[in-house]
């Protein structure tokens, strides 16, 4: 059962700052609130002061630039990233993984900035973001900071969100020419949690070159949404073949730190990670040269 | 056949329907009525222990509370549906000295809100003494297993045995042999509205009770013997109910505490329960461990088999025990086995009792039992169709000491699952179809409920406008029995759905009737339901007879508001006018028309099955171990349809409860606790997941049901898990013997499966 | 849900085991521990306090050495719930001592935690991810104390 | 503290006060009466309590009712109009796409939202559509059919 708390629906950003540095440990910033209402309802979050930031128009749009790259505002909610022609057309992997992402009910009032500071390593919009290379504005009466999309989570449900700070914007930098980038995510039933999901992106210094960039990101395959750098690596530089991107797949999936629960063992959970780099990969490539 | 119905056998808007579909149907859980308070139940969050000491007083101070309740304020009677076995009547709902699993309720809290009662449910304070516990089943029979119910030696709750023939010794005289062990999970019936009451035990003494029920009847029994009440005083009363797959047809938490309450504080009192208990705390689908060994001639004639279950029982015995039964007569369908024996045992565990689960006890008997088919036929390399086809049951077979059965479309239905796999031609790598058939009840014919009633009654009363009242206990659950029944009696009756209103929803109103479980309803209560409308009907050609004065070669019939000559049908008189002369002539009283129906002479299950066949394509990536659901096609004999649409309905409603329970859907349970309940974590297919179904019904006509009808609810979710099974096997090679069929299941058998090889 | 592991120790036997029955040892090696407190020579109460995120739970329970036979076994068992009514916390713990070599002891250990109640329902895979990381901690903090102690 | 809330529900403009904790689902049902929209989870899993809020499907047991301050509202009680059933009404009807009905409301909503930003979606657009929604009756097809059925035109609306 909710408990009661005082509830502030700020009209301005700067207004919105005032509060959290106000109330400083004992608030929570309710956005969508599509995960934060369901720990509220179990009990298990109590904040004395809830601020709702919701209808912060100024943090609600979407900026395209084909030099600087995509801005979004963290309050922009999955659907519209999903639907918007410019985010189809420039980043359309961003399109894809929110198509998929649980209900479309869920996708109409969540935002992708909640998504994020849930800090749920098994969400979609994380891993597709680090592998975008994505970076985060951080906002507070103090000012911004900027942080890798990477470096944002710390551990279960934990950011690098600090009491007083506010998600703003998520900035992506256009891709570089030959780029291709894919995400799928293992599930038993359709656009479920993820069981583990993987996210590749790879440049290629020209159509058929080697690859000159690569980002590999899992969920739900640690406590946070990660990198792994060490099966980057063996692709960084080479051509890529069937059998380099296996041997990634093999190397991301020691790197992997995944648990055991009802949906899979950790076992299971590497194995999948293996085939899961593989075919990401793979496809990566074939997008890479496509572009 | 040529059979010319006007009502029956087309697709009809079902009478529920305009309600439904515009939100003004109102079910319990949608109830408020004056002076209302709502409970909530405290739970045991240990396995086993015994209860030392309950505090209320806290919770009892807590403004707004206004009353709690705990074991001390009960009879201490307990309660089972097993009524004619008083040692199978072991749950008393509000524990007095002892829990046995985590979710067994201790107290109930009665308060002017929800939140007020969940808050006073913290102030309880409740001693423990934690016992040793036991989670499974073959555990718990062992020497020296923590005991659950001091009765219960060995925690053995009930054993059954079926045989026929001598099976010892005809596994001798077999060519093929093959053995083997399946395991089946839990399965939550995950109705959509949660379990629920609203109680009102007025000053004069008079409980209502009104409730999200598969049987109204049973309530009003099991509650009057727990409260010490004379039946007449429970009124049960059933608003529209929000799913029932077999969860809903015993005495509940909710109904029980509800009442209690109410009879203490002589307020409305209601409880809902929450996802959450209604994972952990109502019954479940039994698990059972299947060991399962088959023998037959060279030629493909089946000898003998032989089946031993042991089934995770629970802390109580529930309806688990005609799960038992059950799972070991269907464990025999539908072949004609010379020789069968069967070993059943329900054990009792530390767990949440177990129950039935839409196809009660039947998807794990054939989902063992037509893997094992399927691996006989492998063994004989033989094609596994034609085996089943070759022992199919065929009409008018009896197995022996068990069940008469008269009509069966299995032939049929094999002829029409052949012609679909043909017409699949060769499929694309990592695809299969298998195949899985069944038998089922319409319906129970014991009555171990000891009710002293007919199994099925009803009363149709004829107005003077000339609409008709059906009156009856049937339990409408969303399978559309309602709308069937009143099909039936408007066939019957020769007048139009319309004509019809159903009251099947209150105790007072309605004759007995067992309710909605066993797939019993369309056969069962139809037959009452018929009879009666025949018994009105005669009493209306008896005055058509005087103003008609036919000769007496002619019949008279009534068909679409017309009373007329049976071979001469120009000549005719109009329905209405007969009904108001009929009254008239009465001295004003409504044409009443009764009707009863018990099988009698029927063998000892039930008095008609339904059968089918199923083909499953499944389409396996051989590095994931993902299935994924291609179609599936049913062909399936129900007799004569009534609703053609809720028929169809049945079929998609059965296989996707049925896939769900074959794929994804289990409840893994840790020191007792069940890890996840809630709908986040317990997976069931979605729109996405579902595949193309198609269903085929085959036309026969059972002499026992009404118009020809039989079962068309349970039975079709009893194939599916083994003909995906067998779908996997064919797809890539491998078996899974242990459901539900996971990716992560299939992907260690494709492993296995290849280390095998290379030691080869 | 099981936690188990093992470890080798460089000391005497009998050295290890004087320190591992020693009351609070155990209980203070468990992260988040704030609290060790001896209620009789086979008794402990503790609280300890957990966080996932924004969810923080203090657990406050009773730990009791029910089988104990030196210098190689030890059975406790806890029995407690979260002060702000969260969850049941039930959890039984078995340390087995193995002698390699004179100097060397393997410590072996299988804990057996269970939490029923709200923090269970909101997600067996947060409380199974936890129970790792915490059953690691708890490891280390082992190691590190009989390290120092045996030194 | 009750804080005030306007809403327009069923095109009929509320002003309430309601507390903050107050969920959209329950502002509906409690004050407003309108049962018709059912709640099934306490995880935002099953779509049972889906309206259409803004043109939009969404869980009201996953929005603070403050939160659709100024909203307009449309719940299953809102869909038929002048006495007419709207045709994804009729359709469920005739296609059987309901059982128990408990999800119904939900399920019609979610429908609806959806028909009206893509009125001629493939079968697969529309089991995406539907894919938050719980049926434990029916199997989806004939909702997937019933919703079909009035994307092709074989439904039109009475007025």
């Amino acid at each position: 059962m909710i408990c009661d708390f005082e509830y502030f629906s700020p009209k301005t950003l700067k207004e919105a700052l005032g509060l959290l540095d106000q109330y400083k440990g004992d608030y929570k910033i309710i956005a969508g609130g599509q995960s934060l209402l369901i720990m509220m309802r179990q009990g298990l979050i109590k904040p004395r002061y809830l601020i709702d930031i919701k209808g912060l128009s100024e943090l609600d749009y979407i900026k395209s630039d084909p030099q600087k790259g995509l801005r979004i505002g963290s309050l922009i909610t999955h659907r519209a990233i999903e639907k918007s022609p410019v985010i189809k057309e420039s980043f359309g992997i961003l399109s894809e993984m929110e198509h998929k992402l649980a209900s479309i009910q869920t996708r109409n009032w969540g935002s992708i900035g909640g998504n994020l500071c849930h800090g749920d390593p098994a969400g979609d919009p994380a891993p597709v973001l680090i592998t975008l290379n994505g970076t985060l504005t951080l906002t507070s009466l103090k000012g911004e900071r900027r942080i890798l999309v990477e470096d944002f989570f710390l551990d279960y449900f934990e950011t690098a969100l600090e009491p007083g700070e506010m998600l703003t914007e998520i900035q992506i930098p256009p891709l570089p020419p030959h780029t291709g980038v894919a995400y799928t995510k293992f599930n038993v039933i359709e656009n479920d949690m993820a069981i583990v999901g993987v996210g590749v992106s790879i440049t290629l210094a020209s159509i058929n070159g080697h690859c000159k960039e690569v980002r590999i990101a899992l969920a739900n395959a640690s406590p946070r949404p990660m990198r792994a750098k060490q099966a980057e690596e063996i692709l960084r530089g080479k051509k890529i073949t069937d059998d380099l991107l296996s041997q990634a797949g093999e190397i991301a999936s020691q790197e992997a730190d995944p648990i055991s629960d009802i949906h899979a063992s950790e076992e299971y959970r590497r194995e999948l990670l293996k085939v899961l780099v593989r075919r990401v990969g793979e496809e990566a490539l074939l997008r890479a040269k496509k572009s | 056949m040529n059979r010319k119905y006007s009502v029956i056998g087309k697709s009809h808007i079902r009478v529920d329907g305009y309600a439904k579909v515009t939100g003004q149907a109102k079910y319990t859980f949608d109830m408020v009525l004056p002076n209302m308070l709502y409970g909530k139940i405290l739970r045991s969050p240990h396995p086993h222990a015994r209860i030392l000491n309950i505090d209320t007083s806290r919770a009892e101070r807590k403004i707004g509370v206004k009353a709690v309740v705990t074991g001390k304020d009960t009879l201490g009677r307990k309660n089972g549906a097993w009524r004619r076995f008083p040692e199978l009547c072991d749950e008393e709902i509000l524990c007095r000295e002892k829990v046995r699993y985590i979710g067994d309720p201790v107290a109930a809290v009665a308060a002017i809100d929800e939140e007020i009662a969940e808050e006073a449910l913290d102030l309880i304070e409740v001693e423990y003494e934690i016992l040793p516990a036991v989670f499974d089943p073959l555990e718990a029979m062992k020497e020296g297993a923590p005991k659950i119910h001091d009765h219960a030696e060995r925690n053995i709750n009930v054993t059954r045995r079926i045989e026929w023939g001598d099976v010892s010794e005809a596994f001798k005289d077999c060519d093929y042999v093959i053995e083997d062990q399946f395991h089946t999970s839990s399965q939550a019936h995950l109705c959509m509205e949660t379990h629920c009451a609203v109680a009102h035990f007025g000053y004069d003494g008079k409980l209502t009770v009104w409730t999200s029920t598969q049987s109204n009847y049973y309530i009003q029994v099991l509650l009057a013997d727990m409260l010490g009440l004379r039946e007449g005083d429970v009124r049960v009363i059933k608003p529209p109910t929000g799913g029932g797959f077999g969860s809903k047809f015993e005495l509940d938490s909710a109904q029980f505490c509800a009442a209690l309450l109410s009879q203490k504080l002589r307020q409305p009192v209601k409880i809902v329960l929450t996802r959450e208990e209604e994972f952990i705390a109502t019954k479940r689908k039994t698990p059972m461990y299947y060991y399962v060994k088959v023998g037959a001639k060279k030629d493909g004639t089946l000898l003998a088999k032989e089946v031993r279950v042991v089934t995770e029982g629970g802390a109580y015995t529930a309806m688990g025990a005609t799960a038992l039964y059950l799972t070991g007569f269907y464990s025999s369908l539908p072949y004609r086995w010379p020789n069968y024996r069967y070993d059943g045992y329900r054990v009792y565990t530390n767990t949440a009792p177990t129950s039935a689960l839409r196809g009660f006890g039947a998807p794990q008997a054939y989902f063992a039992g037509e893997s094992m088919i399927d691996m006989l036929a492998e063994a004989m390399k033989m094609d596994p169709l034609d085996l089943r086809r070759k022992n199919a049951i065929t009409p008018n077979y009896e197995v022996p000491g068990q069940a008469y059965i008269q009509s069966c479309g299995l032939k049929e239905c094999y002829d029409a699952i052949e012609k679909h796999i043909k017409e699949r031609g060769k499929l694309p790598p990592n695809r299969g179809i298998g195949i899985g058939n069944y038998g089922f009840m319409s319906g129970g014919i014991f009555n171990w409920f000891n009710t002293p009633y007919a199994f099925s009654a009803a009363m149709v009363k004829i107005n003077i406008d000339g609409k008709v009242d059906l009156f009856t206990g049937a339990c409408d659950t969303g399978q559309g029995s309602d709308t069937t029944l009143a099909m039936i009696c408007a066939e019957e009756l020769g007048v139009h759905l319309e004509d019809i209103r159903v009251h099947a929803e209150d105790t007072d109103l309605g004759p007995a009737d067992l309710g909605s479980w066993g797939s019993r309803e369309t056969l069962m209560n139809g037959n009452a339901v018929k009879m009666a409308a025949a018994d009105a009907k005669r009493q209306l050609l008896e005055f058509a007879c005087a103003k008609m004065k036919p000769n007496v070669v002619y019949d008279l019939d009534i068909k679409d508001h017309k009373i007329y000559m049976v071979d001469r049908p120009e000549r005719y008189v109009s329905y209405f006018e007969i009904v108001q002369e009929a009254i008239r002539a009465k001295e004003g009283q409504t044409i009443i028309g009764r009707g009863h129906y018990t099988p009698h002479r029927k063998g000892m299950v039930s008095p008609a099955f339904g059968f089918g066949v199923q083909a499953v394509e499944v389409e396996v990536d051989p590095e994931t171990g993902k299935v994924k659901l291609i179609e599936i096609v049913t062909a399936h004999d129900c007799g004569q349809v009534i609703n053609s649409v809720a028929v169809i309905g049945q079929v998609e409603g059965a296989t996707m409860l049925a896939a769900g329970g074959g794929f994804c859907e289990d409840q893994p349970i840790d020191n007792g606790k069940i890890l996840n309940p809630s709908i986040g974590d317990y997976k069931v297919l979605r729109s996405l997941d579902m595949p193309k179904t198609v269903g085929i019904e085959v036309d026969t006509y059972e002499p026992e049901g009404p118009f020809g009808a039989k079962e068309a609810g349970e039975g079709l979710t009893s194939p599916t898990a083994g003909a995906m099974a067998n779908a996997v096997y064919r797809a890539v090679g491998v078996r899974i013997k242990d459901l539900p069929i996971t990716p992560e299941k299939v992907l260690r058998a494709l492993k296995e499966k290849e280390k095998l090889k290379e030691k080869k | 849900m099981l936690i188990e592991g093992k470890f080798t120790m460089r000391a005497p036997i009998q050295k290890l085991w004087n320190f591992l029955l020693e009351p609070g040892t155990l209980a203070s090696c468990i992260p988040g521990a704030e609290k060790v407190e001896t209620v009789d020579d086979k008794t402990y109460e503790c609280v300890v306090k957990q966080s996932v995120g924004p969810i923080s739970v203090r657990f406050k329970f009773n730990v009791e050495l029910k089988e104990v036979d030196p210098p190689r076994y030890v059975k406790a068992v806890g029995r407690g719930e979260d002060i702000g009514k969260m969850g049941t916390f039930t959890c039984d713990a078995i340390v087995r001592l193995n002698e390699i070599s004179d100097e060397e002891v393997e410590v072996s250990y299988q804990t057996n935690v269970n939490i029923v109640g709200r923090l269970a329902t909101f997600g067996e895979r947060i409380m199974r991810a936890k129970a790792k990381s915490v059953g690691e901690e708890f490891t280390k903090n082992l190691q590190k104390r009989l390290k120092g102690e045996m030194a | 503290m009750r804080k005030e809330l306007r809403l327009i529900v069923n095109g009929q403009p509320y002003e309430l006060y309601v507390k903050p904790k107050s969920l959209l689902v329950e502002v509906l049902r409690n004050e407003l009466g309108l049962t018709g929209t059912k709640r099934g989870c306490e995880s935002s899993s099953c779509g049972i309590c889906t309206v259409i809020l803004n043109g939009m499907a969404v869980k009201s047991c996953s929005i603070l009712a403050l939160q659709a301050d100024g909203a307009e509202i449309t719940t299953v009680e809102g869909l038929a109009k002048g006495g007419k059933l709207h045709p994804l009404q009729k359709a469920f009807l005739d296609y059987g796409a309901y059982q128990c009905g408990f999800c119904t409301p939900g399920m019609l909503a979610s429908a609806k939202a959806f028909l009206d930003e893509n009125p001629r979606p493939t079968e697969i657009e529309i089991r995406e559509a539907i894919n938050g929604n719980i049926c434990r009756c029916t199997g989806y097809n004939s909702i997937v059919r019933a919703i079909k059925a009035v994307a092709d035109g074989e439904y039109k609306e009475e007025k």
